[in-house]
This record gives structure tokens, sequence and C-alpha cells, in this order.
């Protein structure tokens, strides 16, 4: 169930930014996606989940294993922090929450609409989503955002503990997490090389 | 005959290349044939016995009618070449066409209503046909529309290219419904196989003329818009490029 | 795809969920016609079918842009295409939620409008009819132009403009089978047209939809 | 030379007048936008291929 992603090449918005990525990801273990502003940490996490579709190059999974988190949560403000969890882990085919609402301490927020959380309480139930679907690899686009130094050590729990229990996580953060078994790739050597000026063919650049 | 070799036209440049070449040719011969035609049927075909000059009318109506039907359809291939061979020009080519699809709508309706006030006492019926062109202008707005709503361009190749083929349906469907709805005035068409029964031959002559004039017309204007379009997309791609240093 | 479905029917009938605008408006529109075309009752009961099909066909159109909007706005959306539904599957489900919550309460409510714009006693029965096989299929191509505008500011007004011409056969063949009712005509031919397109358009459709907002979301 | 059109003169002219117009206009606009945007591409060009 490794996650293999070979010589990939990904766009935004037109515009070609990464190019030859190449990673493997073996169950246990952690992949810290690392770059400036706007080098296609998104863009890249967006097509390994599938979203969208990849210029060249290939993303090699088992079906059914990946799970996606973006900037978004997902949120709906009038269902309560229970109704929304059960939500999504009866689409994933699941039923139980309680395990989710404890590792990151919602259970006493679990009958509260979630219009009424605040913003790191937000942030912490998109995160328990994670854990509802059963998925064993996380992708997670800067999951620490909004989030307090309890909050962050909960979140590295978390992920600590679904590593240990053979997950694996792919994520883009500037936050040293403290994770034993977590790889850093440095995304500046992909970025993608303009293409010659006269190069006038399918792609237009 | 080795169809491969065309599809090398689906490149932008060699489109552009190819087509500079025919393009003079092409927009001489348009307005040759047009010009002809139009003189030929304005000043050198007698009065209809029943429609008296009015019939003088049918150089314009028919040969846009005509356009604005076959128009679509060009855009329902090209979006469906698009869709299973992703060639940009393709793409392009329809969203180049769509204006002047409608412009020939506008002009077949125009020309409609303007014959219909002194034959049928009326500047609108709701006719089945007149009706299908009124939705079939719609169709293109609502094409031209979502073209220009979206930023991006490969995004908004793929939707209207959906929204064509979904549109084709509904369109086919939309013409039924109608036909079904109010069986109306107008006369049979006037282009069919028995078109003796239908149209004279000294008004059938300077017709084709004319329409082959607007089929032509249409190829120029639509080789040249397809251009327009390629310079402008490459013109995004370049500045989205230096925009990322 | 139940889960799903109680979701959005959930979130509808919840405050700020928009469920009973659509037949507020459908109320307004029935209430303004008289208004304009006068008092006569002999003239409204004449266009009665032709007015509660074109109320109930905008009150749909109201409500269309909450179809996708919410869920693209807070991300839902990204999260249910990276789930095991496929996505035609949870288009379908939104597409029924949308109709379970405008149309069918279009179609309940539809007598007493007609009532009110006093539909002749015989013109009752296929009006309902007409109406309950055809929202459906206003639901479901409604859905198509909601995915299709889904990623756009301003993209209402667009929504109107795309859809109103994909509702045009449903129209046609909805309203005169309620008019042919309403005259003690029979409807037989509109009835079997407008179920067929129904039909038609949620086996069909639904791929098209699916495929649209992938693309929007790429 | 001008053919007698007799008491539909109006009907004929207009029609031919609108239609020709309308074919004016959207050849006209096509052409000008054509050439405005192969000149906007060779200034981007041009500025580019300077710039490396």
């Amino acid at each position: 169930m490794t996650l293999e992603v070979s010589d990939l090449a990904v766009a935004r918005g037109g515009v070609r930014v990464l190019e030859g990525v190449s990673f493997a990801l073996p169950p246990g273990r952690a992949l810290v996606l690392r770059g400036p502003n706007g080098i296609g940490k998104t863009t890249l996490l967006r097509t390994v989940a599938g979203l969208q579709p990849p210029l060249a190059g290939t993303v090699r999974s088992e079906p059914e294993t990946l799970i996606y988190a973006g900037h978004a949560d997902g949120i709906k403000a009038t269902l309560s922090v229970a109704e929304n969890l059960s939500f999504w882990a009866q689409v994933f085919g699941k039923s139980d929450i309680s395990q989710a609402l404890d590792a990151f301490a919602l259970a006493p927020l679990a009958d509260r609409p979630a219009g009424m959380l605040s913003a790191g309480q937000k942030r912490r139930l998109g995160l328990a989503r994670l854990l509802v679907t059963g998925r064993r690899v996380w992708l997670l686009d800067e999951p620490t955002v909004s989030l307090d130094r309890d909050a962050v050590a909960m979140f590295a729990d978390a992920v600590a503990a679904h590593l240990a229990g053979g997950g694996a996580a792919l994520l883009a953060t500037h936050i040293e997490l403290g994770l034993d078994d977590a790889t850093v790739l440095d995304l500046g050597p992909f970025r993608a090389r303009p293409a010659e000026l006269d190069d006038f063919d399918e792609a237009f650049l | 005959m080795n169809f491969n070799a065309l599809w090398q036209y689906a490149n932008p440049k060699k489109f552009i290349e190819t087509t500079d070449r025919v393009l003079p040719a092409i927009s001489v011969l348009a307005g040759l044939c047009m010009v002809a035609g139009l003189i030929w049927g304005f000043f050198f075909t007698p009065e209809d016995y029943r429609q008296g000059s009015t019939v003088k009318i049918i150089y314009l109506h028919v040969p846009s009618a005509l356009m604005a039907i076959n128009i679509w359809l060009m855009m329902l291939v090209t979006s469906l070449v698009w869709i299973v061979r992703r060639h940009h020009v393709s793409a392009l080519a329809a969203r180049a066409a769509a204006p002047i699809g409608m412009v020939m709508t506008v002009i077949a309706l125009v020309t409609g209503a303007i014959w219909g006030q002194p034959m049928w006492g009326t500047w609108w019926a709701w006719d089945p046909r007149l009706t299908s062109f009124l939705i079939l202008f719609l169709f293109y707005l609502g094409y031209i529309a979502l073209w220009s709503a979206i930023e991006n361009d490969d995004t908004a190749a793929d939707l209207t290219a959906i929204l064509c083929l979904v549109g084709s349906v509904f369109a086919l469907l939309s013409r039924y419904a109608v036909n079904f709805w109010n069986q109306g005035l107008h006369q049979g068409a006037s282009l069919s196989l028995d078109r003796e029964e239908n149209v004279a031959d000294v008004f059938w002559y300077p017709l084709v003329v004319t329409m082959a004039g607007f089929v032509l017309f249409f190829v120029a204007l639509v080789i040249l818009r397809t251009q327009t379009e390629i310079r402008a997309r490459r013109m995004r791609a370049l500045l989205a490029r230096e925009r990322m240093g | 795809m139940i889960a799903l479905l109680a979701r959005d029917l959930r979130l509808a009938v919840r405050a700020g969920g928009g469920f009973g605008l659509g037949l507020a408006f459908f109320l307004i529109v029935v209430t303004l016609v008289p208004f304009g075309v006068g008092p006569r009752t002999q003239l409204l009961a004449a266009i009665a079918p032709g007015i509660l099909w074109l109320g109930a066909l905008l009150a749909c159109l109201l409500s269309l842009d909450r179809i996708f909007a919410l869920d693209w706005e807070d991300g839902s959306l990204d999260l249910l295409a990276t789930a095991p539904l496929p996505m035609e599957g949870a288009v379908s489900v939104k597409a029924l939620a949308h109709w379970l919550t405008t149309g069918l309460p279009l179609v309940l409510a539809s007598p007493v409008f007609a009532l009110l714009l006093s539909l002749p006693a015989a013109g009752y029965g296929p009006m309902v009819l007409s109406l309950l096989l055809g929202t459906p299929a206003l639901s479901v191509i409604g859905t198509f132009g909601a995915a299709l505008t889904v990623g756009l500011k301003r993209g209402g007004l667009l929504l109107s403009l795309l859809v109103l011409p994909l509702y045009m056969p449903t129209l046609i063949f909805g309203a005169e089978m309620a008019r042919r009712g309403a005259e003690g005509l029979d409807y037989s031919t509109p009835l079997l047209m407008l179920a067929g397109i129904t039909c038609g358009t949620i086996a069909l459709l639904p791929f098209a939809s699916a495929a649209v907002l992938r693309i929007n979301l790429r | 030379m001008m053919p007698d059109l007799g008491k539909y003169a109006e009907a004929v002219l207009s029609s031919y007048a609108v239609s020709l117009l309308l074919l004016v206009v959207l050849t006209v606009a096509s052409v000008r936008r054509a050439r405005r945007v192969r000149k906007e591409l060779q200034d981007i060009e041009g500025k580019m291929r300077k710039d490396g």
C-alpha cells in the first residue's frame, strides 16, 4: 500500500509549476512537503488526491486508501459537531465517531452547532474527519492553520498514532510536528523550467 | 486516404501557417459569391406571382437560416473532437464560430419577421420554425456567455463542449416539442431533394450562389477568428508564464 | 448516498436552508398574475395551467444555485469528490434532494394555487400529474446547470440563461398536458412525451453533470 | 437600374439593409480584433525575447 509518485508534472491555472517530482511513501512514514508560497504544494496534493489530472507522470496507490484535507473543512454550520462527523463516517461506510471526538477533545462540543465553534475548534473538527474515514494515507494541506499549541500537539499525537498503526501521511506544512518518522521533501528543485519561447505547440507554451 | 495527415493541422502554429496561405483566396471567393448572388437575386429575378417582390428576401433568409443550424453542427463536431482528442484548435474554432452563428440566427429571425409581416400580416407568430430559431438563439447566447464567464481556458473549453453536446440533444427535443405544440404557418422547407416543387429555377440558381457565398464567408471568418483566438490564448499563456517569473 | 440525502434534507429544513422559499415564490407569482391580467375568472381559468407551470419552473430556477454553491464554498465538494461515492451518484442524490425540498412541495401545493386561478375541476388531475412527472426533470436539468456554473462568482444570472433553453421541452409538454386536461381533451401524447423526457434526463444527465463537476473541481 | 419592388419595397430594402449591416459589423469587429491581438502578441513576444 505504498504511495508511489513518479516523474509527476502538475499545472496550476494552465501553467506548469512542478515537474519531475518522484517519491515513495511506505506505510508508517510521513513525508513533509516544503517550499515557498506558490511553488505548488496545494496543486501537488490535489493531483495526488486525484482531484486534477497530472500533466505527466503517475501516481500509484491502492484504490480507496487516500483521504484529502484541504484549506476548507467541509463543515456545515447548522449541523452539530457529531452530525458533521457521522455524515462523513457514513459516506466512508463507517459509523463510530467516538474515537475521533476523543482524539481532538471534541466530545464536550459534540452537540454544539458547528457554526458556533471557533476557528481552531472547526479545524480540529476537520481533522477529526480524517479519523472517522478509516483511510490509510492522509494528504494534508496546511493542517495546523489556526490551531493553538495544545491543538498542534493533539494533531501531532493523532498523526503519530496513525503512523504507528501502519498509516502514512503526506503533509504540506511549515510547523515542526516532532514526528520521528518524517522525511522532508523540498520542492524547490522541482520548479518547472519555462518552455522555449518558440515552442508554439499544443499547450501554447 | 490518410486521415492521420489531417491531425497535423491541429497544431496551432501549423494551423496559422497553413490558413494564412489560403485565407486571402477564400475571402475573395466568398466576397465574389455573396456579391454576385445577392446582386443576381436582387436585380435580376422576377417577382413571385403570390409573394411579389418580397421573394427577394429569400436570398438572405434561407442562407442565414441554413448557416445558423450548420454552424451549431460544426460546433458540435469540433466540441467532440476536443473532448476525444484534446486539440486546442478544435475548441477554439468552436469558440470562434459561436458569434457568427448567433449573427446568422439574428439575420434569419429579422428577415423572417420582415418577410412575415406582409405575407402573414404579423411580425411574429409562434410558429414552430420561428420558435425553434428563437430557442437556437438562446442556446448561442448561453454558450457564448459561458465561454466568456470562465477564466481558465481549458476549463472553459471543457465545459462549453459538454454544454454544446447536452444543448444539441435538448435543441433537437425542443424542435419536436415545438412542432407538436403548434403546427405553424411556415411553408415547407425551401430546400429538399424535390426542390422543383418548392422553388422555381429562376429563384434557385442565384440562391445556390448566395448559399455558397455564405458558406465561404463563414469559412473565411471562422479561420480568421480562430487565428485570433489562438493568438489570444498564446498571449494569455505568455503573460501567465511571465507572472510566474 | 442515503447519508448525503439525509444531510441535504436536514440542511434544507434547518435555519437558513431556504426550504419554503420556492413555495413562497410560487405563491407570489400566482398572486401577481391576476393583478397583471385582470380578475376575469374565465381568462384566469384559461391561462391557469400555463401560469402554474411557469410559476413552478421559476420557483425551481430560483433555488438551483444552492445545490452546489454552499458545498463548493466550504470545501465539501472536494471532500465528496475524493470519497468512495461515485460522482454520478452524488449528483443524482443532490438532484433528488432538490426535488424533495422544492419540486415536491410545489406539486403538493399546486391544487391550492389552482383554486386561486379558478382552474376547471377536470384540470386538477392532469395538472398535478404533469407537475409530478415534470418537476423531477426540472431538478435534474437544473443540477446540470448548477454544476456548470459552480465555480463562478455571480453565476446566478448565467445559470438562468443556460438552464432556461434546456427547460423548454419539459415546459412545452408539461403545460400542454395541463392545458389539454383543463379543456377536457385527450392528454396521453404529452403525458408520454413528458414521462419520456423525465426518464431520459434522470438516466443520462447525471453523467454530464458529474463530468462537468469534476472539471470544475480541477 | 433599380428594380420595381412595388408595395413591398420597404420590407425588401429593410431586410437587405439590416442583414448587410449585421454582416459588415461582424466582419469589421472580427478583423479589428484580429489585428489588435496579432499586434499585442508580437509586442509581448518581442519583449520576452529581449528579456531572454
